[in-house]
């Protein structure tokens, strides 16, 4: 049951996004449209997960002292392996998130787990841990990804969703960088309302 | 030191590990990465010359132009300039059409226009192929709607309607309006400057 | 365009038009984080200013001259945050050395900026806009000086935030995003500038 | 001794008729020959258009005050200010939703969020407008109405030119707006400087100037007439509702620039005429002394007041001269808007009697 | 015209009308008086009298805590019946000699010296403090310390207060007019004694027939000025007094009038000092508007200190509606205080009473950031940035804003159109930068 615990906390109680405020830059940056958030936020758990695993193996070799440089060789490498690979068999995702992807490398979600999680645990709890953390990252991008496609397209995964008068003329601004910072802080706003009435 | 010699060693060792990894995905990647290049020049070619089913590419030499060098930016080599366009053949290996990318600054960045001729010098169809310009605005460039705006125009009717032209230019973006039809005007000049010293 | 009139452009679109925070979304995580006294966003953004413009002078060296002429430019991303890492742990260790009341200043937010994307942000940047040298220092000044710009702002905005009746719910963080979209409307004005 | 005493800090007198609420009608009074000025122009439909936004603006807060349990205060009129000056900001062709989503946003986010009256950073109706312009572009900017008698006058004189026998129609001559028709110019300039020389000629000409400043020009409802928003504002000069510094830095800041860059020929090639022309189009006396006076979003310092309306003065300079918006005014007010506290605070004024060091 | 005054302030109706006609009238002896013993800025008066003893009028009954401080005298003969706890007019209690009179006004001997002028200095000086007086417009500074300024601040100027630019207040007014002589004597020894070469009297312009009657009197004397000053609160608080008249700056920061070479002075202490010095009479009188709407008989009212308000009202015959707010001193400055059984002090200018509406107050709106108050500010201050960090104790930034150098005339929460109690929240800030700053000097000194 601790297992299901470590995976499912960053759902909610400790989302990345909306509760501990990290990993900000790639949740606004890449959230115009759904598709794009879900390849963010799948790369992102990707990284996450794998460097979690063998930051949680190879803990015990390396001296503290120089215990963050290696880590963030160890998800540089993951993130490179992700780029390259985003690059050759989706490359349409890969040409939007364009400059997001190397940046995953200063996600401070995945050097704060490293950090935070996987030197200190084993690698089963960290796996769930990497999952966890990036299935909630990944779910946060896709409620903003939603509201702003939604809104500023009138479409949701390039569906459409609104009438076509809405879609001929939508609410652009929610594509654009101001709409995305607005909506972040009511959608944070709403959560702490929600979170004071339980 | 001895102490300091280990920690180097270890960072050294990790990293060397993981150039190797990556210099193996590397290797894995690296065709398919351009070979999707090629196939999605390839698959735009397509898009705006239909008949067309394989390409070959042609190369125009122009003179070199004096224009000044951005002290900001690497240097461009000097040299004269060439004009890249494509022979589009059918299946009988007849010469169906043409293709040229069209590209000049617009509002906010660099419009990019794949642009398909037919034989009589008149525009078959276009396609904006890299663009970053102001959504609901200079971004609508990309729509089938203004793209059919150049569907049979020939180079003379090439110009926004605002400057006395044939296209007529999207609401409240003139600027990039004009960026792509000027681009292509240009671009179809030097076309038929080539073809026409081809037919001497 | 003369040399001055191209410096005098870079630093406008750099400052103003593309601002790294308010248009690009580049170091989000500081400009909500530390930008609650005017003082402190003041420290860390002069931290910025400096460090965004070593790490272009750095990376672009390592670029032109290690990454490309052996082909490695895969090994960028990892090539790029290594030396960035080192250039602020360098950077602590000399101010710490030579000016302690800098380090008294700056010190906290020195740590924090490694993993600020807007440094690994712009030398990756530098590379594909095909900046030179001069370009690459000179876009991570003026960069770091947008990032600045916003960030000091913003402090002097949540400062006065502080001190009014925002609902319960919207305080602190929530606010700071809402703020932070007036102000990227506002910047919205500058797009399309042209000299 | 009674038990009715109240005891309470000094002062114990308090001036007359200077209430938040009395400040705030005063404003909507002095905006009243605006608007008739625009009725007269554009007819009755600029009036629906600002019932609307109006409408909109009070009720948003009324459901966002009883939503927070909070005082509702729909009387003060601050929300029919921003109702109003939001409508102003529109042209009389949009689509009537446009002033009513406008109006929600702007209270909601511009406003509400903030606190309320008093805490908002921003300008609400500039916040309201920019959002409409970042939203629907194609709406805010386009579909310039030349309705009613407006505009064809000072174009009339224009066509005396006979310029449509040139090649290339230049564009000015078909531009809606005033501020347009500098963009254009400007434009022009590059590929034929001696019909561009024309052009601005006669548009900064006695008669063209004249017509601006009575109000027969296209544009948003509220910036129609000069004349008339310039009563409204010596109104509240008068009033003391507003203070001289910002709108008279403002503008004095744009006449410069625009007299030492406006010109097509380099630095004060310009006609001395020309910074008039930029003065009495666009929303430049409307924001000046309706917008960037707002009490709430500009400095109290006395210097502060200087130099917001300095900055406005600039940046409004700059994006009309060399931004991608023919207009600035708004934009320069809602950059502004985000240093007020920095200027307040580096503004602060030396108490008397300072001992200069 | 150019008449002087200072940057800032604010115009109000000044309310003089009621009383401004009403000459100065003796109040006949009260039967029991209350003498604070705390009526000045300094250390309390220490008592000399138990109860029980016999008093004179004009005999000592407390002497000087310290040199910052002045002594006490009988305003009335009689009998000493208690040392207790009383109202005071600044809405504290503090320890007052209550004296039950005997109705006969005995005075203690009064030698009319006839070379008073020839005195030294330091006999003058001796003179005053003796008397027990203290600064009569209100804020009560003892005057022999005004006086004896450190001997590298030459003083070149006495300037005589008689702005009077509280609304409703005619005391000076009535005592410019009826006692022009008393007052010039006294600014000539008050001249003399600090060794100044120039001697003005600003007054404000709604009292033209005290300017023209001084102008008169001083036709022939070079070294004395009549300033006519602008109608304009606070024309005569000190440092706006000593712009206007002489365009000088009292340095902020806690500076006195005497690092620019002023003296100031109460055209009331001008008297007090002229009847010290002559008579060596001490201070044990003073002249005190009661005026207000619902007044039945407003009157400027000669009266002996520790008299109760509640008495000088009936000696006004009362009110005619019902009492919302007594006001101990000027309307702007002055204390609401919670009783009418308040003994009047020598700072006692008026007694002003205000009916339901006068003395209602809106409730308090959020900041509009109007920047009024930074308009009328005479201090040059931003109160709105001040009084919004007090509200959220940031007390760092009230400090830098300068709340130190407010010197709390009221301009700003008069103008205010949302309200605000300005002064109310920068009696706050004063407490707690005082406090800090406190603090910190002690730990400098640690």
């Amino acid at each position: 049951m601790n297992l299901w615990k470590e995976f499912s906390k960053g759902f909610v109680k400790e989302n990345p996004v909306f509760i501990m405020a990290l990993g900000l830059c790639p949740t606004l940056a890449v959230t115009s449209s759904v598709t794009n958030a879900i390849g963010m936020g799948l790369a992102a758990t990707f990284v996450l997960t794998c460097s979690n695993v063998i930051i949680s193996l190879i803990k015990d070799l390396i001296p503290s002292k120089i215990r963050i440089p290696c880590f963030i060789v160890v998800i540089a490498s993951f993130v490179t392996i992700v780029d390259l690979v985003m690059n050759a068999y989706t490359p349409e995702v890969h040409k939007s998130l364009g400059l997001f992807i190397p940046l995953i490398v200063v996600n401070c979600i995945i050097l704060g787990r490293a950090e935070a999680f996987a030197s200190k645990n084993k690698v089963l709890p960290s796996i769930l841990d990497g999952l966890g953390m990036g299935l909630g990252f990944t779910l946060a991008l896709v409620v903003i990804g939603s509201i702003r496609e939604v809104l500023g397209a009138g479409q949701w995964l390039g569906m459409n969703v609104m009438p076509l008068a809405y879609i001929k003329s939508p609410m652009l601004v929610a594509i654009l960088a101001p709409g995305a910072f607005i909506i972040m802080g009511l959608l944070m706003g709403l959560i702490n309302i929600v979170n004071k009435g339980k | 030191m001895n102490y300091f010699v280990k920690l180097g060693l270890v960072l050294l060792l990790i990293t060397a590990i993981a150039s190797g990894i990556l210099a193996f995905v590397n290797g894995l990647t690296s065709e398919k990465i351009k070979a999707n290049k090629l196939v999605a020049e390839q698959e735009a070619r397509k898009e705006v010359l239909s008949e067309a089913s394989r390409f070959e590419k042609q190369t125009v030499t122009l003179p070199a132009v004096e224009t000044e060098p951005n002290p900001l930016k690497n240097k461009v080599e000097a040299g004269p300039r060439q004009f890249i366009y494509y022979l589009g053949y059918n299946d009988e290996s007849a010469i169906v059409g043409y293709t040229f990318v069209a590209s000049q600054y617009g509002y906010s960045s660099e419009v990019k226009t794949m642009v398909g001729v037919n034989l009589d010098m008149s525009i078959a169809r276009i396609k904006v192929i890299e663009q970053s310009e102001t959504p609901g605005l200079g971004a609508n460039a990309a729509t089938a709607d203004f793209q059919g705006r150049f569907v049979d125009m020939n180079q003379e009717q090439l110009q926004v309607d605002k400057d006395g032209g044939a296209i007529k230019s999207l609401t409240g973006a003139t600027i990039t309006s004009r960026a792509v039809t000027n681009s292509i005007a240009e671009g179809m000049k030097i076309l038929a400057d080539a073809m026409t010293e081809e037919g001497k | 365009m003369s040399f001055i009139t191209q410096i005098f452009t870079l630093a406008v679109f750099a400052v103003f038009v593309n601002n790294f925070v308010l248009s690009k979304f580049l170091g989000l995580c500081p400009y909500i984080g530390v930008s609650k006294k005017i003082d402190s966003a003041l420290g860390m953004g002069m931290a910025v200013i400096f460090v965004m413009t070593m790490a272009s002078t750095f990376t672009w060296l390592i670029q032109q001259y290690l990454l490309i002429p052996y082909n490695l430019e895969y090994l960028q991303t990892i090539a790029f945050i290594l030396t960035i890492a080192s250039l602020v742990q360098l950077v602590e260790m000399v101010i710490q050395k030579t000016a302690p009341s800098l380090y008294k200043a700056l010190g906290v937010f020195l740590p924090l900026i490694t993993t600020n994307c807007a440094v690994l942000g712009v030398s990756i940047l530098n590379i594909q806009e095909d900046y030179n040298f001069l370009g690459a220092i000179l876009n991570g000044l003026f960069s770091g000086m947008g990032f600045t710009l916003v960030l000091v702002l913003m402090a002097g905005l949540r400062e006065r935030l502080d001190k009014a009746e925002v609902p319960e719910a919207m305080k602190g963080m929530p606010i700071a995003f809402v703020i932070a979209g007036c102000m990227a409307l506002a910047f919205l004005g500058f797009s399309g500038l042209n000299f | 001794m009674n038990n009715n005493l109240i005891v309470s800090a000094a002062p114990h007198l308090k001036a007359k008729n200077m209430t938040v609420k009395s400040v705030m009608w005063q404003v909507v009074l002095a905006l009243v020959p605006a608007m008739l000025a625009a009725i007269f122009f554009f007819g009755l439909r600029s009036l629906v258009l600002t019932c609307y936004a109006v409408v909109a603006a009070v009720l948003t807060e009324y459901l966002i005050q009883k939503l927070r349990g909070v005082p509702v205060t729909i009387t003060d009129g601050s929300a029919v200010v921003t109702g109003i000056l939001l409508a102003f900001n529109l042209n009389v062709a949009s689509p009537g939703w446009l002033p009513v989503i406008g109006s929600v946003f702007a209270i909601a986010i511009g406003k509400q969020v903030f606190g309320g009256l008093g805490h908002n950073i921003f300008n609400p109706a500039l916040l309201g407008r920019a959002f409409l312009l970042a939203s629907w572009p194609s709406l805010v900017t386009a579909n310039w109405t030349k309705t009613q008698p407006a505009f064809s006058l000072m174009f009339k004189s224009m066509n005396s030119l006979n310029l449509s026998s040139l090649q290339n129609v230049p564009e000015a001559i078909t531009s809606a707006t005033p501020l347009a028709a500098v963009k254009s110019v400007r434009v022009l300039a590059e590929t034929n400087p001696d019909l561009a020389q024309q052009v601005m000629d006669r548009m900064t000409s006695m008669d063209t100037i004249s017509q601006l400043f009575i109000g027969n020009i296209g544009g948003v409802i509220g910036e129609v007439s000069a004349l008339a928003l310039l009563i409204g504002a010596a109104y509240m000069a008068f009033r003391y509702i507003i203070s001289w510094r910002i709108p008279m830095s403002y503008i004095l800041t744009v006449f410069v620039l625009t007299f030492a860059f406006g010109g097509l020929g380099g630095l004060f090639s310009a006609s001395i005429m020309l910074p008039f022309y930029h003065i009495f189009s666009g929303g430049l006396i409307l924001g000046a002394f309706f917008m960037a006076t707002d009490m709430v979003t500009s400095p109290v310092t006395k210097k502060g007041m200087l130099v917001f309306g300095i900055g406005a003065g600039l940046l409004t300079a700059v994006i009309r001269l060399w931004g991608g918006y023919p207009e600035g005014v708004s934009y320069s007010i809602l950059l502004m808007n985000c240093c007020v506290p920095l200027i307040d605070r580096w503004t602060a004024p030396k108490p008397f009697g300072e001992v200069r060091k | 015209m150019g008449l002087k005054t200072f940057p800032g302030g604010v115009h109000s109706h000044d309310n003089k009308e009621y009383s401004r006609q009403a000459e100065i009238i003796a109040m006949p002896l009260p039967g029991k008086v209350y003498v604070h013993l705390s009526q000045h800025i300094g250390a309390p008066a220490k008592a000399i009298v138990k109860p029980g003893d016999e008093v004179l009028a004009g005999q000592k009954i407390a002497e000087a805590g310290g040199f910052v401080s002045i002594p006490m005298h009988a305003p009335i003969s009689g009998k000493v019946t208690k040392i207790g706890s009383y109202p005071h007019p600044a809405g504290t209690t503090g320890t007052a000699i209550e004296i039950t009179g005997d109705g006969e006004d005995k005075w203690v001997e009064l030698i009319d010296d006839a070379k008073y002028n020839c005195l030294s200095t330091d006999e003058m000086k001796k003179r005053i403090a003796e008397a027990g007086i203290c600064g009569m417009g209100g804020a009560g500074f003892p005057t022999h310390v005004k006086l004896s300024p450190p001997a590298d601040k030459p003083i070149d100027t006495v300037i005589l207060n008689g702005v009077e630019c509280e609304p409703y207040l005619t005391a000076d007014y009535r005592l410019m007019l009826e006692q022009p002589e008393a007052i010039l004597e006294g600014l000539r020894l008050l001249m003399k004694i600090v060794g100044a070469k120039q001697g003005i009297i600003g007054i404000e312009a709604n009292k033209p027939d005290c300017i023209k009657l001084l102008r008169k009197a001083t036709a022939g004397d070079k070294t004395i000025r009549i300033d006519a000053l602008k109608l304009k609160y606070p024309q005569g608080a000190e440092k706006q007094l000593i712009y206007a008249c002489t365009r000088r700056k009292v340095p902020n920061k806690g500076g006195l009038p005497m690092a620019v070479g002023v003296v100031v002075q109460n055209v009331g202490t001008a008297i007090a000092v002229y009847e010290a010095i002559r008579y060596q009479k001490p201070l044990v009188e003073r002249v005190i508007t009661v005026s207000g709407k619902i007044v039945k008989t407003p009157r400027n009212i000669k009266a002996r200190i520790g008299t109760m308000y509640s008495e000088l009202l009936d000696f006004c015959e009362g009110t005619t509606e019902d009492i919302y707010k007594i006001i101990s001193g000027g309307p702007m400055m002055g204390f609401a205080i919670s009783n009418l059984d308040t003994p009047m002090v020598k700072g006692s200018s008026g007694l002003l009473l205000f009916n339901k509406k006068e003395a209602a107050k809106d409730a308090e709106h959020t900041c509009l950031r109007c920047g009024a108050c930074v308009e009328v500010c005479p201090m040059n201050l931003a109160p709105s940035l001040i009084v919004n960090n007090a509200k959220y104790q940031d007390w760092g930034l009230v400090e830098k804003y300068g709340v130190m150098d407010c010197m709390k005339c009221g301009s700003c929460a008069f103008i205010c159109p949302a309200q605000i109690k300005l002064i109310q929240w920068i009696d706050i800030g004063k407490l707690e930068v005082g406090k800090r700053m406190r603090s910190r000097s002690q730990v400098g000194k640690a």
